[in-house]
């Protein structure tokens, strides 16, 4: 039994999320990283935007900041470059991240500031009820692409990476073992890092694309999540609908935070 | 069967906090050993002696509803 | 009749807005007489707690929210504490009986009947229930006409569940006959 | 072709019967981005579009959706957007565009408890001033407001005309009880809604000026596309289209875009009069508290009180005369919002002290009762 | 280390005295985006900031600039912004959270001329209404100006210390003018300027609610990082921080936004008075425009008009009860504006009928001479 | 000699651009580029934000809307939807399309809508008088990037393509023939299409950077813009320091507008 | 001194504003009056027309921009054409003499003199012609003292450039005095 | 060299706005024949017999001042 109770506040339990949404197990997942990591509570601060996904704010027993739709990382970027000592978490949305919150999200990753973004991706806007988000696939049905969606989505890790992430991963809650494994990486890495992660709403997204139960969207995610380095021996036709996870992208490059201290420390020097 | 197994094999203690279970049926489905089964929207636990405390269960539950010990 | 206040509660899910929608339609578009449903949600516009009132009158309804109950549907315990106490004097209060097991003290009707139960026995499904229960309603509260019930209905439910729609209203008019019968 | 509501007697959310009034009033642009509690506005559009070739598109945010709205417009289609009090504040600086390039559109709030994400299912009438003064520089503002589902509808098409009139966004103000309450609404046959289209030029492409205003206060702007070549700028310009460092200029421009509205104001204010002519005191109401002020005034002259209601379906500009007029014969003012007083301020400010004004504020996320003004104005008695 | 500045007396533009300002108050924390003219307060902090280690962001639009600045404040430094009308306008939803979530940060507004992109190198008044009502929702407001570079020096260490104690953002609305006119200021050594901080918790962790308001109506928050672990959030909480859907809770949350503004007023607001005593003819001026009207004051006097001036210096909470306790014993009210009477109409409002109001307006980008206020006054006389 | 006049707005002229300012450069190829294409004018519409680049709308003469801050793709969006037959053009710089724009930017891409949008890229904000850009590279100064900038720059072209871009192609104003025929082509795509031309700011970007001088400016751009099938054959040490200029992506996918239109016509099928 | 009201007129490039915000540093922070400098752009902050107005006083200086010049300085034909006009009676005009061909008619000295070619021939660098411009405007003016103008001149202008700047100052002095004499 | 070369080459018609011309240099810099040259600040033409119509001097001015025809 791992005791997730002592880093959760229980007065605020049951949470919100309808039964059998996916934000629960990320939110366990994310959970089992700090405790792993021994991050001390006091000096972890999870921000958050609007949105399902951004609720997990309430839940945790750290410093926690829910913020406006679509901005939590900038609001991030401010805590992190204030006190860099501060490890900073941002739980967001597909919509909170990608959609409204797009251009934060492609900036912190040019900066390459050494925040932790967990983006909750479950194809819609699930707070809302259901319309149509960057990543909802081709054809989906949302309550506002009630023919089926005609955009085509967003690759949120490719973005990232395009965008200079220095860490991007990919993960889902059926593999949710793994997916603590890539939080805890992310967390540890200097830099902007991203996890994607596949986390189903049965409510707003399965209820409209045939997919109501929790359990059948579990069992897609478990069926379809295929790991980078198995996904890579793949043949093309293999790969048809299948998604990659793990870690997608690792590099090393300078820290904004850390680039900005040198500059001060020169002042000093100079002064 | 007895033999190579510890004797000190002890049955495992499942909770669930049925305020907090949602009843969405993850735990119930993906038990490799169909311990967990659905009762009046809740999980219940059916066959207790064949759980083999993998704790798929409880990693799952979105509603930190079952714990396994 | 001046002025008629129903309240449907519930958690999300059960139907109850539909519902609520369906009992609105029959009286004011079947019926020709007023009415204005209203709902509130949990937080943004998900899950949760639901309520849905509609409000039925001859004249002008100007305030859409109803404000002393004449009848109040509860399926669920934590709906039927929080609401009862809304219901006026002499008013009617209609409870799943498997669900809610405490009745709040007050000076109104109550009639207990397992309304999700009848759905998934008696009909066959469970997302059923929230017609059961307009079928319930129509027969306790004689405020909207059973033909234009049917027809809301028909009206408003998906393609190819017309039959188990109606199986689920006849269901809950009957149950409802014999709450009113005693 | 009819429209398969047209003509048809319905049961509507009052978000329903704004989307059904944009179409009616011939509106086939929509851009937006979810909201609760407007976001069945975009979603029935989603709907109902494409049926009729209109143009639904989510944008990435409420930015893009106005932005989106305006170039639209420019192209000659009528054009809207809906949200809430976050975005409607996200939407300001492009507001502020559209009324400085004189760009018709239809911008909806449906109001919910604020500030900041504050209440998002719950009702309030808390950006009514934001409305007036919410984007950056000084202009003229247009905002309507409704009560009832089809008082939305019909609402909803004056803004399109009143848009289209003096070229301008036109905000239209609901609130969440108006937008989530589901009632009868009659839908007319479309052929026989009141329909203002923007006017097109007159002269030739070659003397043609956009900003000439040949009625003296109103551009004519010609859809892109038609062989009118001109510029549009959110800087001060002149008459051709292009900025200006001409102070003469700059000052005609920002001084006519609030004299339009000025000037026009008899034809754009409109109210709803109940039970005046004798009134001793006046409630001052509009939108889903006008509801219950009505149910109010019946109760007041049942107890021999003589209550008269005066509803704002109009509340930028304000009626300033129109409420000075009552103020000399009446004992007092009873303004009841669901905000801190901010129409009240109006009220005060339109009565120059010729009678005491008393508010009634609720801000808890529950809808003002008739009971509530029965009690304020037994008070004031 | 002293400052290298500290105790100088230097020539300085207004933007860049505010940059200095905003260092000898303790402000540690600058995220910007660039826009004419307010745009040299953030250049000056780029190279000045790094000498005392406080940190400087140009992020990537004025949105996320905000963000940027609560987000700072939250981890116990003082952060500030500053931007011009468009800018202004794009704030508005984060600085409508920092109120909700009553997070202390300071907000400059060097006012260009507007609507929308306008005359972005000219001056104007015009976001006086908005600084009030730019932001969705009822919440009280804090809101400064100063007429020149000595006085924004002074007044943006005023607004940090007003912001941390009523934690709230409080905004600094300048001027093109006063933010590029160079002149002589004084810098004191950063020693002797009075630095209010925030206060922090006097009760362990366990004990700790964040928004409980040991003193009735302003809340302690914890520095981020310092062991007090709680939540923040723009939806109306209670005591806790978290989320509420209690009535009454969010009643006294919206009602204490507001309130907490009024019952302090009188800290709050300052006023500069010139010759009022013997006054028949009060000119009301703030800015910019206080310079000229301070000219004119003299001017008058010389031709025997008995001229006085009242200066505001912190425009909301507006003084209204000053400004009504000279409406009996004076003949007329003046008050000239680069808008269309934004102010005006406040002092309306205040003077409840007693004094007439006369407005002189100016929306083309010139700045408004002595001349023309005296002319204004002597129209009057 | 072209007959530049015919195009543009004669009195309008001289232009507020700086003596040696490249946007001038593009104006022109952009000019040549319709020209050859045969664009009718009244059905071309320029879109712009605001900068010195969008500054180009005042002087051609056809449709031209000079938007806010940032927000042209979005305005641009709506003229082309509302009416797909006008060809709309965007002309933006590195700071409206990246910075406040970059939202725009990466949704239009995504939904792939026929828009064409030209990013003069000077590395700067010129309007404002020269801060710091998302493109500014490392060590670069500006007036708030006082002792040289410490973010890593965005690549315009390479973020266009992770969202969705169907044509990309990176152009300069040395190069002026090469530049028409790239707004050739990516007017003629049908998708979204983006050219980043590389437009020297001598005042505010070159006088902080030793480049004050529009002729080395221009040298420099000569000298750095290297063809993409050179460059390709470039070692990695040659190509430190060098630019990849020429189309760099040029795909076919469905055209935004085009889906919007198929799905009403099943409507009418439906109907 | 009551109030004297300078503008220096030109072209964006020419330096004026420094060479305004110089003497207004001279006067206010080294002869300790007041001195009050503000400036005109074109669209957005960047290039064009340029125009710096210097404002000095023994008093209080409250409105900060020139209403009647005591003394115009032009480097270019538009700006003198443009601002000549706003000359008090009996005010001082001092232009490039290559620059600007046509002088407005009006009640104001003019002085005439090739301000670039000083710069550019007796100084050796087109960047110090407003420090030239500086030097005739004290000698011409009698504003500000030479001193206050050389510590000025010193505190503002890049290290490694100082000579060449007293060289300007000190050729405009010369310039300026003769011009007076003359 | 005259052979080869048609009889017919007629001088270039090199014109320059001087309103427009902002003096960048740019085109002098450039000209492959060294034909232009500045002079007070706008470019004139020095050596016209010597311009080949290349046309990169008109291609490459930003300030739509100088042509060849
Ligand atoms: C400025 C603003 N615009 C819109 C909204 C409405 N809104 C709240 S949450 C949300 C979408 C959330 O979607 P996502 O981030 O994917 O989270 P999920 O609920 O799916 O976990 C929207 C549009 C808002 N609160 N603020
Ligand atoms: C909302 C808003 N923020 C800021 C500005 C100020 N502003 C005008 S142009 C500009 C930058 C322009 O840079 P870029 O797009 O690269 O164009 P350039 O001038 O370099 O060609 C800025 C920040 C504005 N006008 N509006
Ligand atoms: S609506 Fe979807 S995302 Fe939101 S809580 Fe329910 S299942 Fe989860
Ligand atoms: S621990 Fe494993 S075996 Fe035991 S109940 Fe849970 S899932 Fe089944
Ligand atoms: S997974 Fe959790 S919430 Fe779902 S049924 Fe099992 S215990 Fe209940
Ligand atoms: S500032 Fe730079 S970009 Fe702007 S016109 Fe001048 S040279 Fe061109
Ligand atoms: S056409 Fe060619 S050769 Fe002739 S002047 Fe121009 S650049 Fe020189
Ligand atoms: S390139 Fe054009 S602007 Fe530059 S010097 Fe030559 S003609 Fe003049
Ligand atoms: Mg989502
Ligand atoms: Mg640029």
């Amino acid at each position: 039994m791992f005791d997730y109770l002592t880093y959760v506040r229980e007065g605020n339990f049951p949470h919100i999320w309808c039964s059998g949404c996916g934000h629960g197990i990320v939110l366990k997942s994310f959970i089992r990283a700090i405790d792993k990591l021994g991050i001390h509570r006091d000096e972890a601060v999870m921000v958050s935007g609007i949105g399902c996904s951004s609720r997990t704010a309430g839940y945790v027993d750290i410093n926690t900041l829910h913020t406006t739709h679509g901005r939590a990382i900038a609001f991030a970027t401010g805590v992190k470059f204030a006190n860099p000592k501060l490890h900073v978490i941002v739980v967001t949305g597909d919509g909170d991240a990608t959609a409204i919150g797009g251009n934060h999200y492609i900036h912190a990753a040019r900066r390459n500031i050494d925040l932790t973004v967990l983006i909750y991706n479950n194809y819609i806007y699930g707070m809302t009820g259901g319309q149509v988000s960057p990543t909802t696939p081709r054809g989906a049905r949302a309550s506002t692409s009630p023919f089926g969606n005609i955009e085509p989505p967003f690759n949120i890790s490719g973005l990232a990476s395009a965008a200079g992430a220095s860490f991007v991963a990919r993960g889902d809650v059926y593999h949710a073992q793994k997916l603590e494994k890539l939080i805890t990486q992310a967390i540890q890495k200097k830099g902007f890092s991203v996890v994607e992660v596949l986390s189903p709403c049965p409510t707003a997204y399965g209820r409209r694309n045939r997919m109501a139960s929790p359990v059948t969207l579990m069992e897609w995610l478990r069926d379809n999540c295929i790991p980078v380095k198995k996904y890579e021996k793949m043949s093309e036709e293999e790969r048809s609908g299948k998604i990659r996870t793990g870690v997608l992208i690792d590099i090393e490059k300078p820290e904004f935070t850390e680039e900005y201290r040198k500059l001060v420390d020169s002042m000093q020097v100079r002064g | 069967m007895a033999e190579g197994q510890p004797a000190s094999k002890e049955l495992a203690i499942i909770r669930v906090n049925v305020e907090w279970c949602k009843g969405c049926e993850i735990c119930v489905a993906f038990c490799p050993k169909d311990v967990l089964e659905m009762e009046g929207g809740k999980v219940t636990v059916a066959r207790l002696e064949e759980c083999t405390k993998c704790m798929l269960c409880e990693l799952r539950c979105p509603d930190f509803a079952i714990t396994v010990e | 009749m001046e002025r008629y206040e129903i309240r449907l509660s519930g958690s999300g899910g059960q139907g109850l807005i539909l519902a609520g929608k369906i009992l609105a339609e029959a009286v004011a578009i079947y019926d020709r007489r007023n009415a204005v449903q209203t709902q509130s949600y949990g937080p943004e516009a998900r899950g949760g707690a639901s309520r849905a009132e509609v409000v039925i009158s001859d004249g002008e309804i100007d305030y859409p929210k109803a404000m002393r109950l004449d009848l109040l549907l509860s399926l669920t315990q934590v709906s039927c504490t929080k609401y009862a106490g809304d219901l006026k004097k002499d008013g009617i209060l209609i409870v799943d009986s498997e669900a809610v097991t405490e009745i709040p003290q007050g000076d109104f009707k109550v009639y207990r009947t397992p309304i999700m139960e009848i759905a998934v026995e008696q009909v066959g499904k469970a997302v059923v229930a929230n017609i059961v229960a307009l079928g319930i309603m129509t027969a306790i509260s004689g405020v909207v006409s059973e033909e234009s019930m049917e027809k809301a209905i028909l009206a408003r439910v998906p393609k190819g569940t017309e039959e188990l729609n109606m199986k689920a209203f006849r269901m809950g008019l009957e149950t409802g006959r014999s709450l009113v019968a005693g | 072709m009819p429209d398969r509501y047209a003509g048809r007697t319905m049961m509507m959310q009052g978000n329903q019967a704004c989307a059904e009034g944009a179409m009616a009033a011939g509106c086939r642009f929509f851009a937006g981005y979810p909201i609760t509690p407007s976001s069945e506005i975009a979603e029935w559009l989603a709907l109902r579009f494409p049926e009729v070739g209109g143009k639904f598109i989510q944008m990435e945010d409420e930015i893009g959706a106005m932005g989106a709205v305006i170039g639209a417009s420019l192209t000659g289609v009528k054009a809207m957007t809906a949200t809430s009090g976050p975005g409607f504040s996200l939407k300001q600086e492009n507001i502020g565009y559209a009324a400085m390039a004189e760009v018709p559109c239809v911008v909806v709030d449906v109001q919910r408890g604020g500030p900041s994400t504050g209440m998002p299912t719950l009702p309030s009438q808390m950006d009514v001033q934001q409305a007036r003064w919410g984007a950056h520089g000084d202009h003229g503002v247009i905002a309507l407001t409704a009560s009832s589902a089809q008082e939305t509808f019909e609402q909803t098409i004056r803004a399109f005309n009143l848009a289209e009139t003096y070229m301008m966004p036109v905000l239209l103000l609901l609130d969440e009880i108006v937008g989530h309450t589901t009632e009868r609404i009659v839908i007319p046959d479309w052929d026989t809604v009141e329909r203002i289209d923007r006017k097109q030029p007159e002269v030739p492409p070659d003397e043609y000026l956009p900003y000439r205003c040949p009625e003296g206060l109103i551009p004519v702007l010609a859809n892109f596309g038609t062989g009118y070549r001109y510029n549009i700028t959110g800087l001060c310009h002149n008459e051709t289209g292009f900025p200006t460092n001409n102070k003469q200029e700059n000052e005609s421009l920002v001084i006519r875009l609030t004299e339009k509205i000025v000037a026009h104001r008899n034809e754009i204010i409109r109210l709803k009069r109940m039970m005046l002519d004798d009134a001793d005191i006046v409630i001052f109401a509009y939108g889903t508290v006008a509801r219950s002020a009505r149910q109010a005034v019946m109760e007041c002259r049942e107890q021999g009180i003589k209550a008269g209601l005066l509803e704002a379906t109009v509340l930028w500009p304000f009626p300033t005369e129109e409420v000075y007029a009552l103020a000399g014969s009446v004992n007092a003012f009873v303004v009841p919002e669901l905000n801190l007083g901010q129409m009240a301020r109006e009220v005060e400010l339109a009565v120059r002290c010729a009678a005491p004004v008393h508010r009634l504020n609720r801000v808890d996320g529950d809808p003002i009762t008739p009971l509530q003004i029965l009690d304020a104005v037994k008070e004031v008695v």
